[in-house]
This record gives structure tokens, C-alpha cells and sequence, in this order.
């Protein structure tokens, strides 16, 4: 079932050849280069500071442990230097009418307090700012000043002042041989008219301290799997070094659990998260090539090892990097109060073991799901969501990517869990079946 | 000419072998970026070179470095059927045979020269390989002593 | 395990569905955190609800309904409260220990515990030793625990009359 | 193509945060490099690629006037592109550039041995800066993209591709070697996660193709000859019972050539008995309200499912990979049949049920009373076949019990495997295939649908195992790939390609011979007859150059001077630091 926008019995124009695409990820970027690349122009609106996404963030990318930074940020620069895409980074979408080829779109442009234009990522103002606070890209672990740059591949390269800490001392703005920071500076609303839209909004990581079994958020030790990647990072906050919270002491037996937030039916993620099998056995392979010494232990209830590489991955763990897997979900978790320990129940399914285990680290692999702002988006843009909370699409075969109002698109997980080379297809798809409604614009 | 015998008892004992590397750009040079990615790690002996395919290595590339004071040449590629020019690393290794004669010839133990294969995903054996090789030439000392 | 070989079915499991209680029996899909999850288990070399419900699953209803297993459950509810796919095995050992109960299945340390109810009024009167009625005495407290007599001695004619236990079988 | 002027190279050694300084000594390597040859400039920098770093190559190559540039950062696998952007926008051309490999190559696994790793940094550097001093400027190259495309394939990823880009307003030529469209798709009875069948999926695409004025259908025939390069390729497509030939010119390819059902002989009986199918099979079985026995057209009461038929089998070449659609496809085959069916029995190892809605149809089976049992992997269950009678013993992991069952139909889910002709396709197109059998992608993760061979792309089961919904996104975005190429209508072109000198050139022929794509012949009217480069069909492997006897062929940017530069530089130059004291 369609329907269009706003006013039904409006006829179709084709007006605009421009594209908005929501969302600075990996499929976001995708689809934004693939619309350009066609010649169009694209607005590409990001709500945080930065493009890149989960995958900045990421350590190494399954199954090949190519260093995710690394092959991400040749993409971010072409992107922002693309002559066919603007950037509308720290934005949001806050209204939409129209209908396919011609949509108005107002964004809000949130106040940096530093001028884009003035900003040359020097650094300076960073340095200068007596304000810590713990660093959202660090997953919390690492700081970052009330002054900022997300992450040092961060683009555009501008900083951002985050008002709610920073505690107005002007140190900055005296630094800032550029004049480039303003504390008087407004939100912006601008106004777009495009001819299509894709929606890459992405996911958020399941907040696994609602199974207070898990301990996740009450034992030191036990941490996610996003904090894992920070800390096995060469550029997070304890340069690459992966160490247990509590004692700063390097793990030697670290345990992985998966299927935590997702298919459950009883938190409402029934479905498979599809990306947390292959990123658990990629940790445990990088807990193994950090410290060959370690034990590295995963509990599963089914590795789904599916994509292209990932099955020869997995055999790969199992054989050459010698991860050992117990198929079973973790029961309880529970602390060793002097150690920092954990002890974990667990019943080894293919010798119907119970066994009780102690790790020194246990990291937890989350699910995904869809972010906050999603159904903010689609109340604006009047799509459907189905009860998980992901956009429907029109149709499984012959629409995959578009959602139930023509001319919007889909990619990414904004309509369901994917991997990153999914994602990117995906970016893909959707940017040709944009391009095809702003092709009609102007009647080629 | 010079034999091995004589080459291992003049050794010194802060000598450390010289080997260059030839690394297909598609496979090994890969598979050697991964060793960094994964961190495995081996000896800092060699010197990597990347050249699009093993096929482009001319026979005198390891004649000349051996010549210039390489202790040890490895080359690097794709396992065969898998070259990423479709044939060029079945050249290399047709190649090979008469390579190891002429070096044999030349008064230099074959020994001192390896031939592998290691795709992209294969760093363990990118790196096993150059360990093994610095070891080998290790065991016969430094060529200077031989060659000429 | 069994060294016999069993062809699986799916009739036990529809039973078992039927009744109140192992609805969701379908529903497992063997992942093991119901054992994960369980005090008995922990305490117990054999006892694996998991894989009960396996045996249900397949369809082992003899080997199920004559075993001791399904009564190990405390009913303390953790596997439930756990399980991701909305089973509770502790209502599922429920609905089991209804259908052998039903067909005469009640291992025997129930069946000693009942009969001790019913004859003695209440279960612990072996504990309850002269040292004990002693103290009680001295504390001025009352020596004479029959519980409830009279409502035992109706539950016993009711429904566990020698008639009546004859009829269940 | 040399033109004379000093070299004036700039050096920029990157800290690429702490993963290269944190081992090298960053300060040191930039030091040492201001005393190489032709060195004017010398400097490091935290992170090169950053925008930051970006802007100081730029600024430095103005301020010292640099005609050569070298960077000394990560692989140039992962920036190469990225820094010759950059001397580019300080108009010097890309091919005066050069990477050195400090972080992959040398910190990062030599970490704990910094001296060294330091020694080693510098000598790659001074390798690096040899190498630079004896580039060249090479033209880039710019031809025109023919705007017409090639689909290869009429599954459900070349239907769809081949609409999407005749959509999109530019030609498509869509060729199948069967006589009738539609892959395996149409041929699917319990597709998912819809109810659809795959006819109904197929034939609306169908139609609509047949009906497009943009597309031109050549059915029952096949590419018997492929030449050209990006943008200008020529390919001959043969008339199966005819044997006519046709030429076309078409800028793009999209290889949509899927998969086939692996045949699984010597797996479970399969060939042994008729009520013994695979799941593709199983698809495609007459059926009204009821399925009938193959054997003896006895309705089917009793079925049983095996997964992982020739899939997941470590150690099996082409046999290795997970086939990803068929857990979820027995979970919709066996709820769908389940109804109509006494006992439906799944045996599995894993169940991978990952997809959007594919839980919910697992939940479906179990719902229906479908029977899941997990076998062990290393203990397969057994087959006998008796009297026409099919019998299955099997451990069950799960219950610990060894179980039996007579099913009146025993489905396989084999695995996909590539069509058998793949290799003739691969050849073709001078694709590169993975271990899986399937055509390798550019880059697993973020270039999964264009290939090494520019201009070329794969979507749907032509790049992996993958369902038909999967396949359907893959061929829109290949399609985007491809129609992204035509629009510009003009690529670059990689300019190092083999050259010949023709004085030296004794056309023996080995260059001829050592060739894989057929670029070099003999020029029988020159006079001296000499080896000819077909510059459009060269790769730049460089396997004539290394083959020939004469030196008679230039590899342009990987010249055997240069080459042999970096080897000179590493071993005849006395050693800065030595081992042990720094």
C-alpha cells in the first residue's frame, strides 16, 4: 500500500533533481556518492558533528580484520570533497511535505559555536579548554574537552562546543587565531526542495543493562562489545591496550556472549540482530591476536555465520586462532567481590554440561535497534514502522529498498539489522531507484 | 668460489641478515598488511618491494640483489590459480627452477632465495615464510663472504 | 541418554500443549539458559530441563512421563524469567507431572511424602523428637502439633480413598 | 615520456596517532630522510590523511616547489588514492607520488622491537625516496563510456538490474543462456519471507522488461567473446541453436550469472532413491493441495529436512561456505508443508534464521509442530534405502538419543554452488574467483559489487551465496555502479601499462606467450618487426616486462630502474643506525 505525503490528489511533478539523504553512515555515504556520482546534487544531513558513523568507531571489520578506520576514511574524504554533495553535519530534519519529485524539507542546522568556514581543525581551542568529560565516540571510556572533535578523522574537521558542559570560560575563543568560535551562535533552519529521499539512519546498540543477570552497568568487567572495540583500539583511549576496568590489569580469560538484545522475544527484539554473531567471533580472534596467551571463550545459541568469508572465518577462529566456543546462553553472572572476577553458568548444549566458569573480562555482544530519532523520521516523512521499530518496505522483491511513501528510500539498518557490505549495497540500491525519480526531473 | 662452510665460521656476531622481499601487490603485499593489521609478529629483516604481480619479477631483480649484499631474496604471490592477473605468478614459477640453477651456479647457496605463496588472508603464512627465511640464511651466514 | 532407538514424533508435544500450562512448548529452541538458569541444576548431575523438553520435543513420552526429572523442578521460575522465546519450563514440567500423575507416574519419594501427609497430618512429624517437645513444653508452648486433623482426614476420603486411587490408574 | 628536471622531493612521515610513533621513532626517520638524494623537505605529521595532513603536503609542495612526494605512513593499499588526490590538487601529477609502508609493514609488527622497526622505517624510506627520484609523469587517460549495459544473466538480479538502468533512461542488452527467463527464482515454490511464489515474483519483471523499449532480450545464447576496457567493451554473444554471432559495444557489464543447486551424489542417499530430493528439487515438484511421492505418487505424509548439504564443510574445496539461504528456506518449506503433513522433521547444525522476518518463520515451524534436531557435525546422519524405503538414523545432540525415522520424502538443502560454467565466465571477464567458487568482489566490505577488472560488476549469487531478496538490492545497487559510469561518460584509466622499445625487441615471443589478456602481438609490418602493446587491453601485470630476455619492455611506474633503484638504495648505502645502539 502507498500513499503519498501530504495531499493526495496532488499530480505528480518531477521538480526538483536534487536528493536528501538522513544520515552520515557507511550506507548514507554510500548512497550520497552513488547519487552524485550520477551527477545530481545531494544534501547529506548528519545529526551528529561528524560523518563515518558505527563504523568510525569500529576497530577492525570482519572477516578480513581490515583496520575499519582505515578503510572508512578514504570514503570520508570522498565524500566531503565530492563537488555534487553538501554536507549538513550536527542537523536534523524537522519537516517534510510534498510528494516523490518534489519534496520541501526544513532542516535544523544546530549551533556549533564555531564557524565551519573560520574552523581550520587546528586543535588549539581543544588544548586550551579546561573541561573533561567522558567522550561519547570513546564509548565513555576515554574524555574528550567541552570543546571537540568527535574523533581525529572527523568530517568535516570542525569542532563543536558542547554547551551542556562547557563552562563559558572563553578560553577557546581567546586562542582561536581565526575568530572561528561564537558563543552567540543560533540554530538555523534552512529550507530544500529535492526530488527524492533516502533514509540511512542507522542503529543503536541494545542497552543490555536492562538483563540485570548480566551484570552489564553493575560489574566492572563486565562491558560491551562497542567499549571492547574502543579498547582494543590503536587510537582509543588506552591506545590499543585491552584492559579490565576494575584494575587496569591486561585479561587472560575473557568470555563472549551473544544473543543479548536480540531474539528475545520478551524485550521486544525477536528478531536476529544478524551482525553480532560475525563481530563476537572477530573480537574473540582479536582478544586471541592481542594476547595469544589469553583464553577467549564464546557462548552462543547459533553461530550464524552466513555472509561471503564468514563461515571460513568462524572455521578460522576455531582452528587457527584457537577460540573456544560453548554453545549454550549464559544463566547468571556474578562477581567475585575481591578479584573483580566473573563467574558465569552456563550449560555446554553438546555435552548437556552445566558448567560454572570464571573470566577476568566478559564482554557482551549486543543487538541492534533502530536508533531514537527513527520514529521521529518517520512521523515526519509519514512512513510505516513495523513493531520492531524498523521502516517497512514496500516490497521484499520488488521494492527492497523502498519504503511505503514514493520517492522515499530505505538503506542501511533504518529497515532491519545489516553488516556493513550489506549496508553499502544497499546504499547502493537505494540511490539508484532515487536516481531514476530525479532523472525524470526536467524530462530528459 | 667460495663455500657455505668457510661463510658460517668468518660471521659476526652483530650481523643481522639483509633480505629483500617482492610482494605481489594483490596477495602477499596484502597478506603482509594483514600480519600488521593482526599484529603478528616476525622478524624486521626484510625489506618489502611491491610489484603488481609476481610475474613482473625478471630474474635479474634476484640476481642484482644478491649481488648488491642481500643475504637472503623471498618473493612473494599469489597461490597458483589464484593470480589476480589470472597467469602472471605461473610465469614466476616457471620461472623459479632456472633461477635457483643460475644462483646455484653463481657460487650462492638456492638456499638463500624462497619462493612462496601467501593470498591476502594468509598473513601467518606471509610471516612464517620470512621468519623461516632470515633463520635459513641465519644458518649460513652473511653472503658477502661468498659471492665474488 | 538411552540406547535405544526412537522415532521422533510430534504427538507427546501436542499433548503436552494442551495442557494448561505447556502451551509454549513449541516455542524452545534449545539455546540451554533454562539450565543455565536453574538452582536444581546446579545441584543436580542429570537434571536438565533443557533437555526434557527436548525429549518432548521428539517425542519421548514414556521416557518423560516415568521419569523422575520433570518433579526435580522447584518452580523457582528463573528459567522462565530468562528464557528469550516466552517458554516457562516450569510450567511446562507442570502440565508433564499433570499427565503422569494422571497415568500413575508420581515418583516415589511424592507418593511417601503424600502418604505421610495424609497419615500423619503433616510432613514432618518423624523430625519432630522428644528434645523438641521438650523445649516446647518448657517454653510453655503447645506439645501437640496434629495439624489440622480433621481437614486432612476429609482430603483422604475425598479424593485419595482407596476407590478414588484406583479409578486414576 | 621523461622529461628532465632535478627531482626535488618532499618527505612527510606520519605518527598515525601512536600506531606508528608509538614504535618508530617518527622524529628520527624524518631527520635521516632530509640527508637522502634530492631531499629538500622533510617533516612529520600526526595523521597525513587527515584533512590537516592533506593540507600540509599541498602547502609544502608550493613553499618548496616539489616535483616528487613521498608519504610515509599506513599500506598504500589503503591511501594511495587518497595522497595522489592530493599532489594532484597541487597540480603535480598522481604518478609522482610514492607510500611508504611504515605502520602495516613495520610498526605494527615489529612492536617490540622499536630499534629496529626504526632501522627498517628508514630504510624504506630511503627506498621509497630512490624510487621517486626516478618517477615519471604519466598522462592520465580519460576515455568515453558507452552508455549501454550489459547484463549478463535473467535471474532475479539481472531482471531487476537490467530494469533499474533502462529506468534510469540508458540501454541495456540482457542476455540468457536459457531459453526462458527467470532464473531460479521462477522456479521457486516456498519463496521467503513473503507467500508469494516466485512466479509471481518474476513474472511482472518479466513483462515489464519485455515491454521496455530500453532493453533488448537475447535468450538461449551466450558471450562467446569479451574484449575491450572500461567503458569500450565489445562483447560477441552466440545464438545457442544457431549459431549466429552478434557484436555489441557497451560501456558496462553486469554479471549476474547466479548460482546452481549443488548436485549432492554420495550425500544422503541422494541418487539412490527418487523420494530422495534437494531442495531445489523439492521447489519444483508437481503438487496440488498435496506433494506426491516421487516413487510411487503416494501423497507425502512423512518429510525430513537435512541442512548443510555440501555447505560448511571444512577442508572441501568450494565446500567451505555457508549457503545462507537455506535455513530459512527449510523453515518456510517445512511450516508451508507442515499443514498438509503428518511429521516434518528439520536435522541441523546451526540455525540460521538471520534475515528480517526469517525468525518469525522458524518460530512458525516450531509452531506447527515441526520437528528440530541438531546432529553432530562430525557424525552426519545415516541413510539406508530399503526396498524403496528411505530410512534416517541420527544423534540427536540436543536429547542425547539416537533416533530413526522413515520419511516418504527426504529434502536436502544443498548448497549454491557456482554455475559449472563459472570458470568459462570468469575467464571471460578476467574475473577473480574466491574459495567459495563465487566471483571476488573489489573489496569485501565496502566494494562489494564492482570487481578488479574496472567497469565490471556482480550482483546476486554471482558474488556469494544469497536469496532471492538479497539478490534483488545487490542488482539495484550494481546497477547504480553501472549507471554512475554512463552518466559521467568519461572514466580514467590507469596509465601503467607495458610499453615496448622496439630497437631491442628480437620478437621472440615470450612476451607474446606470457601475456594473459592477449595485449601484445607482433608487429609483422614494422620494420624490424617488434612486439606491439594493445594499451586498452593491457592490466599492467607486468609479466612481459619480467619474462623478456631483452629488456625491451617498460612497465611504466614500475620500471626495472626504479626497481632496481630501491634495491641499490636499501643494500649500498652504509647504515645509519645499527643494530643494538640507536
Amino acid at each position: 500500500m502507498t500513499q503519498s505525503m501530504d495531499y493526495v490528489e496532488t499530480p505528480k511533478k518531477y521538480v526538483s533533481d536534487n536528493a536528501l539523504v538522513i544520515g552520515g553512515g557507511v550506507a548514507g555515504m554510500q548512497a550520497a556518492l552513488d547519487i552524485a556520482n550520477q551527477g545530481y546534487k545531494v544534501y547529506l544531513v548528519e545529526k551528529t558533528p561528524s560523518i563515518g558513523g558505527r563504523m568510525a568507531a569500529i576497530d577492525k571489520t570482519f572477516p578480513t580484520l581490515d583496520c575499519s578506520a582505515c578503510i572508512l576514511t578514504p570514503k570520508l574524504s570522498e565524500v566531503a570533497r565530492h563537488p555534487n554533495i553538501e554536507l549538513l553535519t550536527y542537523s536534523e530534519v524537522e519537516k517534510a511535505t510534498g510528494h516523490e519529485g518534489n519534496f520541501t524539507i526544513k532542516i535544523r542546522r544546530k549551533a556549533r559555536y564555531v564557524h565551519e568556514d573560520k574552523c581550520s581543525g587546528c586543535g588549539e581551542c581543544a588544548q586550551v579548554c579546561p573541561v573533561e568529560v567522558p567522550a561519547e565516540f570513546e564509548e565513555k571510556i576515554g574524555f574528550r574537552k567541552a570543546i571537540y572533535l568527535p574523533f581525529p578523522q572527523a568530517t568535516p574537521a570542525v569542532y563543536t562546543i558542547d554547551m551542556d558542559t562547557c563552562i563559558n570560560c572563553k578560553r577557546c575563543a581567546k586562542t582561536c587565531t581565526r575568530g572561528a568560535i561564537d558563543y552567540e551562535m543560533k540554530d538555523k533552519v534552512v529550507q530544500l526542495n529535492v526530488g527524492a529521499i533516502v533514509v540511512a539512519t542507522g542503529y543503536k546498540l541494545f542497552d543490555v543493562s536492562v538483563y540485570p543477570r548480566l551484570g552489564y552497568g553493575r560489574y566492572q568487567n563486565v562491558i560491551n562489545a562497542m567499549e571492547y572495540e574502543r579498547l582494543i583500539n590503536a587510537a582509543g583511549p588506552t591506545h590499543g591496550h585491552l584492559i579490565r576496568i576494575s584494575d587496569g590489569k591486561t585479561p587472560k580469560d575473557i568470555g563472549f556472549i551473544q544473543c543479548v538484545g536480540a531474539r528475545d522475544v520478551n524485550k521486544g527484539v525477536p528478531y536476529c540482530s544478524r551482525v553480532c554473531c560475525m563481530y563476537g567471533v572477530k573480537n574473540a580472534v582479536m582478544a586471541r591476536e592481542h594476547d595469544p596467551e589469553a583464553k577467549v571463550t564464546i557462548y552462543y545459541a547459533d553461530i550464524r555465520a552466513f555472509g561471503k568469508g564468514f563461515e571460513e572465518f568462524y572455521e578460522m577462529a576455531k582452528t587457527r586462532f584457537g577460540v573456544n566456543f560453548v554453545k549454550g546462553r549464559v544463566g547468571e553472572v556474578v562477581e567475585d567481590s575481591e578479584t573483580k572476577d566473573l563467574i558465569i553458568e552456563v550449560e555446554d548444549i553438546n555435552t548437556a554440561q552445566l558448567e560454572e566458569v570464571r573470566h577476568d573480562l566478559l564482554v557482551i555482544c549486543p543487538g541492534l535497534q533502530p536508533p531514537d530519532g527513527l520514529e521521529t523520521i518517520a512521523k515526519v516523512l509519514k512512513l510505516e514502522q513495523s513493531e520492531d521499530g524498523y521502516l517497512d518496505i514496500e516490497d521484499t522483491f520488488s521494492a527492497p529498498v523502498t519504503t511505503t511513501i514514493p520517492g522515499v528510500f530505505t538503506c542501511g539498518c533504518a529497515d532491519g539489522p545489516k553488516d556493513i557490505p550489506d549496508s553499502v549495497t544497499a546504499g547502493s540500491a537505494a540511490a539508484m531507484r532515487a536516481t531514476i525519480i530525479l532523472s525524470k526531473a526536467g524530462a530528459k | 668460489m667460495m663455500t657455505e662452510a668457510k661463510a658460517t665460521i668468518v660471521t659476526e656476531n652483530d650481523w643481522e641478515p639483509r633480505i629483500v622481499a617482492y610482494c605481489c601487490n594483490w596477495c602477499s603485499y596484502a597478506g603482509a598488511d594483514l600480519a600488521g593489521t593482526s599484529r603478528i609478529q616476525y622478524p624486521p629483516n626484510a625489506r618489502i618491494l611491491r610489484v603488481n604481480c609476481t610475474g613482473r619479477i625478471k630474474p635479474e631483480f634476484i640476481l642484482a640483489a644478491l649481488d648488491m649484499g642481500a643475504d637472503g631474496v623471498l618473493v612473494s604471490g599469489c597461490h597458483p590459480g589464484d593470480c589476480h592477473y589470472t597467469s602472471g605468478n605461473l610465469k614466476a614459477r616457471a620461472r623459479w627452477a632456472l633461477m635457483e640453477q643460475v644462483i646455484e651456479q653463481a657460487g650462492v647457496n638456492p638456499k638463500r632465495v624462497r619462493l612462496q605463496w601467501a593470498s591476502a588472508s594468509e598473513a601467518q603464512i606471509f610471516a612464517d615464510g620470512v621468519r623461516a627465511l632470515v633463520e635459513q640464511v641465519k644458518e649460513l651466514g652473511p653472503i658477502v663472504r661468498e659471492w665474488k | 541418554m538411552t540406547n535405544e532407538i526412537h522415532t521422533p514424533s510430534s504427538e507427546f508435544a501436542r499433548e503436552v500443549a494442551s495442557v494448561p500450562g505447556g502451551e509454549a512448548i513449541n516455542k524452545c529452541i534449545q539455546c540451554g539458559i533454562c539450565t543455565a538458569s536453574c538452582m536444581v541444576a546446579r545441584a543436580s548431575e542429570k537434571y536438565r530441563p533443557r533437555k526434557i523438553i527436548q525429549k518432548i520435543l521428539i517425542g519421548k513420552r514414556d521416557e518423560v512421563l516415568r521419569s523422575d526429572q520433570p518433579w526435580f523442578c522447584m518452580t523457582c521460575r528463573m528459567c522462565e524469567e530468562n528464557c528469550q522465546e516466552g517458554v516457562s519450563p516450569a510450567e511446562i514440567f507442570h502440565a508433564v507431572r499433570f499427565i503422569a500423575a494422571r497415568e500413575g507416574h508420581i515418583p516415589n519419594v511424592f507418593r511417601n511424602t503424600l502418604d505421610t501427609v495424609l497419615t500423619d497430618g503433616w510432613l514432618l512429624k518423624d523430625a519432630y523428637s522428644d528434645f523438641i517437645e521438650d523445649e516446647r513444653d518448657d517454653l510453655g508452648l503447645e506439645v501437640d502439633l496434629r495439624f489440622n486433623d480433621g481437614f486432612v482426614k476429609r482430603v483422604r476420603e475425598r479424593y485419595f480413598s482407596p476407590d478414588m486411587r484406583e479409578a486414576e490408574v | 615520456m621523461s622529461e628532465v628536471e632535478t627531482p626535488r622531493i618532499g618527505v612527510f612521515v606520519c605518527h598515525c596517532g601512536h600506531n606508528i610513533a608509538g614504535v618508530v621513532d617518527v622524529d628520527k626517520v624524518a631527520e635521516v630522510a632530509e640527508d637522502m638524494p634530492y631531499v629538500v623537505f622533510s617533516t612529520h605529521e600526526m595523521f597525513m590523511c587527515a584533512d590537516s595532513g592533506q593540507e600540509l603536503i599541498r602547502q609544502k609542495i608550493k613553499e618548496h616547489n616539489l616535483n616528487r612526494v613521498v608519504v610515509a605512513s599506513c599500506s598504500p593499499r589503503m591511501h594511495e588514492p587518497t595522497f595522489r588526490r592530493v599532489v594532484e590538487e597541487a597540480d603535480l601529477n598522481r604518478y609522482l607520488f610514492e607510500q611508504v609502508n611504515l605502520r602495516e609493514h613495520v610498526s605494527w609488527c615489529h612492536m617490540r622491537q622499536p630499534v629496529e622497526a626504526t632501522e627498517k622505517a628508514i630504510d624504506l624510506v630511503r627506498m621509497s625516496v630512490a624510487r621517486a627520484a626516478k618517477l615519471e609523469a604519466l598522462p592520465i587517460k580519460k576515455v568515453e563510456v558507452t552508455p549501454r549495459t550489459l547484463v549478463v544473466g535473467s535471474g532475479i538480479a539481472g531482471l531487476t538490474a537490467a530494469l533499474d538502468i533502462a529506468d534510469r533512461g540508458f540501454e541495456v542488452v540482457i542476455v540468457e543462456k536459457d531459453k526462458v527467463l527467470g532464473g531460479a527464482v521462477a522456479k521457486w515454490t516456498h519463496l521467503f519471507p513473503s507467500d508469494q511464489i516466485g512466479e509471481q515474483v518474476i513474472e511482472p519483471l518479466i513483462d515489464r522488461i519485455m515491454r521496455h523499449e530500453k532493453i533488448e532480450v537475447v535468450r538461449d545464447s551466450k558471450v562467446v567473446n569479451f574484449e575491450g576496457y572500461i567503458g569500450n567493451f565489445e562483447v560477441t554473444i552466440q545464438n545457442n541453436p544457431t549459431g549466429a554471432e552478434r557484436t555489441y559495444k557497451v560501456g558496462t557489464v553486469i554479471v549476474a550469472t547466479g548460482f546452481e543447486p549443488f548436485r549432492p551424489i554420495g550425500y544422503y542417499g541422494y541418487g539412490e532413491s527418487p523420494d530422495v530430493v534437494t531442495l531445489a528439487e523439492l521447489q519444483e515438484m508437481p503438487r496440488q493441495y498435496e506433494l506426491f511421492k516421487p516413487s510411487d505418487g503416494k501423497p507425502v505424509k512423512k518429510i525430513a529436512f537435512i541442512g548443510c548439504v555440501g555447505s560448511r564443510e571444512p577442508g572441501t574445496k568450494g565446500h567451505e561456505h555457508c549457503s545462507r539461504h537455506c535455513c530459512s528456506a527449510v523453515a518456510k518449506a517445512a511450516s508451508d508443508l507442515r499443514q498438509r503433513c503428518d511429521e516434518v522433521l528439520v536435522l541441523y547444525q546451526d540455525i540460521r534464521t538471520y534475515g528480517r522476518g526469517h525468525e518469525e518463520m522458524h518460530r512458525l515451524a516450531r509452531g506447527r509442530n515441526v520437528i528440530y534436531s541438531k546432529f553432530p557435525p562430525d557424525q552426519k546422519p545415516q541413510v539406508t534405502i530399503r526396498k524403496g524405503k528411505v530410512r534416517l538414523n541420527w544423534f540427536d545432540v540436543l536429547s542425547e538419543d539416537h533416533l530413526q525415522f522413515e520419511p516418504d520424502l527426504l529434502v536436502l538443502a544443498s548448497a549454491m554452488v557456482p554455475p559449472s560454467d563459472i570458470e568459462e565466465t570468469a575467464n571471460l571477464f578476467s574475473l577473480t574467483r574466491s574459495a567459495d567458487g563465487f566471483f571476488n568482489p573489489e573489496h569485501i566490505k565496502l566494494a562489494p559489487l564492482t570487481t578488479h577488472t574496472a567497469g565490471i560488476m556482480i550482483a546476486g549469487a554471482a558474488q556469494a551465496a544469497k536469496n532471492a531478496h538479497e539478490s534483488a538490492i545487490d542488482a539495484s545497487g550494481a546497477a547504480a555502479k553501472a549507471v554512475g559510469l554512463m552518466a559521467r561518460g568519461k572514466v580514467e584509466i590507469e596509465s601503467t601499462v607495458a610499453q615496448v622499445i622496439p630497437e631491442l625487441c628480437s620478437t621472440c615471443y615470450t612476451c607474446v606467450s606470457a601475456c594473459p589478456y592477449g595485449a601484445i602481438s607482433i608487429d609483422k609490418d614494422a620494420k624490424p618487426q617488434a612486439a606491439r602493446v594493445t594499451e586498452a587491453k593491457c592490466h599492467g601485470c607486468g609479466t612481459c616486462a619480467g619474462g623478456c630476455p631483452s629488456s625491451a619492455i617498460v612497465m611504466l611506474h614500475s620500471t626495472d630502474d626504479q626497481i632496481l633503484a630501491m634495491v641499490e638504495a636499501y643494500l649500498c648505502t652504509p647504515q645509519e643506525v645499527t643494530g643494538g645502539n640507536a
